[in-house]
């Protein structure tokens, strides 16, 4: 498996890692159990993503999707922000190997969930509630296992 | 020197550079000795001899009978699922019972699941919570319809060693067969096929400083087996195949190298892997070695970094120039971790943070301290950037 | 030059040296660059990329759609056990009808007669006399349960080339799978998956001066395959086993030295081989070639001396330092001739007296020269010393 | 496979070759459908063998087998020669390779031929009769199949 040298910089130095202490918004997903878990923090000013921070418990491509995330929705109307897909998120990052696409399904959804919290904490519709799903929507059950070699043990 | 430019390999489970010795045994048969072992012309007969004679070799350094006991083949997987598959379905070809641990190498694992496709019953028996299989629980699995029991000798992950010649002296007993895959102890600590009293055993070259691409097998005269490979009828008919002639010089000399010195060189891993333990777990809380119970491999530290993911220590190491292992789910794109640390009851949230630092010929107390230096502030740094360290370790250990 | 110090190999269709430029490219992945493909570290990653690139540039030699169609094995047996079992086991597990050439390679006959015992029904196709596997007598053979056509690209011991393409084309009409063994043919004349139209095809590293221990596996994209060595995963799960990266890149290196300048060598050791049949020929009474009708492959001719035993012939060739095979059971240690020779009607009394020259690379006109020099008085000699060869052959030819 | 060093000698420069002109008896024996014949013929003189030749179309063993079969025999009384072993004729050249015993039965059972010929064209009864054959003495059909690198093919 070889991640893209953007992967690489993103998980090597990930941007905007922490907690907005006074954050309009917070979504968190993800379990240890699974091995990955994100917290993400929003400020909102006029429906725009003015700053938002992640914390992440995960693999280099889980740590780099969700600092990717965090570049993306910087600055973001709500919308926009929730119509982020994964596939996005893997193509602003050079590509992911096909056994990691879950993990930018984890930056999405984190940041869904934190735009879903601010709007119901002020007394709105939320966006995104139903669309959030680890479920891949590009998933073809159908589709041939990913064919990469991380996807085995080295030994 | 630059830090980032220090290369240091902890990673000898996965797979170890060819010894300049064992290449050096090789090179007239990359070169010159190219001939076909099966050749009758002198240029066959000098392959010829030159396998026989790595044969001759390897199987005295076992404890062979004979050493048409031994054939040669492509790697340790070959071995594993030849021995598991060829075994049983000569055996018992209508059926039967197998046994083996479930925390085997894969290469046993999927053909035992092959095996339960054709309808053989199998056990996959679980090791202790120390690492270990209990003789007493393969006596209480035997059956009067077991065909082989298959047990690891050195488990790849966590190291610890099985008691194989208990083992097969509770199988024999009930009439079963007994292969040991011991792809990761041969050479490393003693191994004769008859003080162990296997019937089978797996090698892989590149385990122990020979190439990639040759394994062994070890079958006790009279075993009954039926050839993966069939065709021109090669290693006595048992593995069809032009031979590789020069892996098979080079597995004998590799071999050759590994029980001259082992146990100086035990000795001298063992020492090192208990300073990667002891430093690890004291520089750093919330850390724990897999396990320490005796017997275990000299060379093999297994650790569990509690609160971060292992795929992120490898690469954040690798950075560093550090090459390690971890039995995290993520690094090998399966949804569960590591089954052997499963097998022992190692919580998965647990098990996503596991290492495994293995050492070999080259290792030096430098690349210890090197590593040891480097790693504290990795953890650290990824701890402080997981949402829920604090909540799920912080307060237990402050 | 002394004559007895001079070594003529005339046996690559045995076996051929590793070429110097072949080595070369491995001696990286032989000493430091020796990670294990699927380990995450920069080790790893960089045997990974050379292993995938040598993946892409196979692929793209034999005009494959995708890398990933390729697998890399331990030997071209390996190859040929693996397409034949996995394919009609996945696609048809209830049994079924499979076809096959009689005179294929032991390492497609031994899987056949393994697949009757497990209730296929197998065809084992005769060769008509010119050596070559008549489209026509495939089509007669196929029925609706058909599950696959295995026919040898070119045939090991005669040369004769296969109308691959066309039988590929008759088998896919009734449903059938169609399988090559190229281990003789590839880089050898041109050679193309989709030209042919083949679903999957075996390939050997030490035919085209790659190593020992590595083949490969075309498998077409979508072809039903249960994999012959199960364990990590290895090789999209088709293969497992940690991978022979040196090995591959050889391979990949190898196949580019062949095709670079198939054309001219073609031309070239087709000439050769002429002489070769010309110059036996036309020196000694009582010797014919096996066949000389076309495609055949440029580098063997095959010739029957008559009244001659071949392992004797061998033997003396030998003493001069010419490496040559032969059909003759006695050089096998079977009871029968070579199954090739007898396949296309050749009588056993004239197989045993059968020869192989196989020509390559490294062979020069001198060579050829000296071979011609050397074999007539050897033949003139046994044939001296044989009780019936008057009888048998004398008159008639005299 | 290998073959020693005197089984090479013996095949290189066999001893004995050709044919007794004036020969008290012959022996021939073999098929060269199965890829071996010899024919053997012996001078007698006050029933010990004064000279003997032979003829073989064969491999290295059977060429190697026949000569130092000659060798054996040369002076020995025709009891004596009747016994020679395929055991002791392997022996004498040092052992043969499993797949290739069977080459020493032709020699053995060669000289046996020639004997009995000489033996009933004297109007005597033949020794060997009886006891000729290709069966080999030694086999054992439970053993293993002989382990051997030329029992199989080189490509
Ligand atoms: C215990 C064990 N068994 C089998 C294997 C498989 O060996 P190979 O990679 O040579 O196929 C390995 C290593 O990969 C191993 O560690
Ligand atoms: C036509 C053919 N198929 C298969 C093989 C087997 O290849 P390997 O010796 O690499 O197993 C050979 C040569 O040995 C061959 O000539």
């Amino acid at each position: 498996m070889l991640y893209s040298d953007k992967v690489m910089d993103h998980f090597n130095n990930p941007r905007n890692v922490g907690v907005i202490d006074d954050a309009d918004g917070v979504g968190e997903v993800g379990n240890p159990v699974c091995g990955d878990m994100m917290k993400i923090t929003i400020k909102v000013d006029d429906d725009r993503i003015s700053d938002v921070k992640f914390q992440t418990l995960g693999c280099g491509a889980a740590i780099a999707t969700s600092s990717i995330v965090t570049e993306m929705a910087r600055g973001m109307s709500l919308e926009e922000a929730v119509g982020i897909t994964k596939r996005e998120v893997a193509d602003e990052l050079g590509g992911l190997p096909p056994a990691k696409m879950h993990c930018s399904v984890l930056a999405t959804d984190g940041l869904k969930k934190a735009v879903d919290d601010f709007l119901v904490s002020h007394g709105r519709e939320p966006i995104a509630v139903g669309t959030i799903s680890h479920d891949d929507p590009d998933f073809d059950p159908h589709a041939e296992e990913p064919e990469d070699a991380c996807d085995i043990e080295a030994e | 020197m630059d830090a980032t430019d220090r290369r240091v390999y902890l990673d000898y489970a996965a797979t170890t550079p060819i010894d300049e010795r064992v290449l050096e045994s090789m090179m007239p048969f990359l070169t010159t000795a190219y001939g076909n072992a099966n050749s009758l012309y002198s240029t066959g007969r000098e392959a010829y001899s030159a396998l026989e004679d790595a044969r001759e070799r390897i199987a005295k350094l076992i404890g062979a009978d004979h050493p048409n006991e031994i054939q040669f083949t492509g790697c340790g997987t070959e071995s594993d699922n030849a021995a598991l598959l060829g075994i049983v379905s000569r055996k018992s070809p209508q059926g039967g019972h197998v046994i083996v641990s479930s925390f085997e190498h894969h290469a046993i694992l999927e053909p035992a699941h092959a095996l339960e496709k054709r309808g053989y019953e199998v056990t996959y028996l679980a090791p202790r919570k120390s690492g270990h299989i209990a003789v007493e629980d393969v006596e209480a699995a035997l059956r009067d319809d077991t065909v082989l029991v298959s047990i690891m000798h050195g488990n790849n992950e966590i190291g610890t060693v099985q008691p194989i010649a208990e083992i097969a002296r509770v199988a024999h007993a009930r009439g079963a067969l007994m292969h040991t895959d011991a792809a990761q102890t041969l050479g490393k600590i003693p191994f004769d096929v008859n003080e162990l009293g296997i019937d089978a055993a797996t090698f892989s070259g590149h385990k122990i400083y020979a190439a990639k691409g040759i394994g062994a097998l070890y079958l006790r005269r009279g075993t009954p087996f039926e050839p993966l490979l069939r065709g021109g009828g090669q290693e006595f008919k048992k593995r069809s195949g032009t031979q590789n002639v020069p892996g098979a010089v080079g597995l004998a000399r590799a071999l050759e190298l590994m029980v001259e010195d082992h146990e100086e060189e035990s000795l001298r891993l063992s020492t090192l892997r208990d300073k990667v333990i002891e430093g690890v777990t004291s520089r750093l809380e919330n850390t724990v070695a897999t396990t320490l119970t005796e017997p275990r491999l000299p060379n093999i530290a297994s650790l569990l970094i509690k609160g971060v993911e292992g795929e992120a220590m490898l690469l954040q190491l690798d950075a560093k120039g550090i090459a390690v292992s971890t039995g995290s789910a993520c690094s090998s794109g399966s949804l569960e971790p590591s089954h052997v640390l499963l097998s022992i009851g190692v919580p998965p949230e647990i098990a996503h943070g596991s290492l495994r630092i293995s050492l070999g010929r080259f290792t030096t107390e430098e690349d210890i301290d090197y590593f040891l230096e480097v790693f504290p502030p990795i953890v650290e740094r990824l701890r402080s950037m997981s949402p829920v360290y604090e909540k799920m370790f912080g307060s237990s250990a402050k």
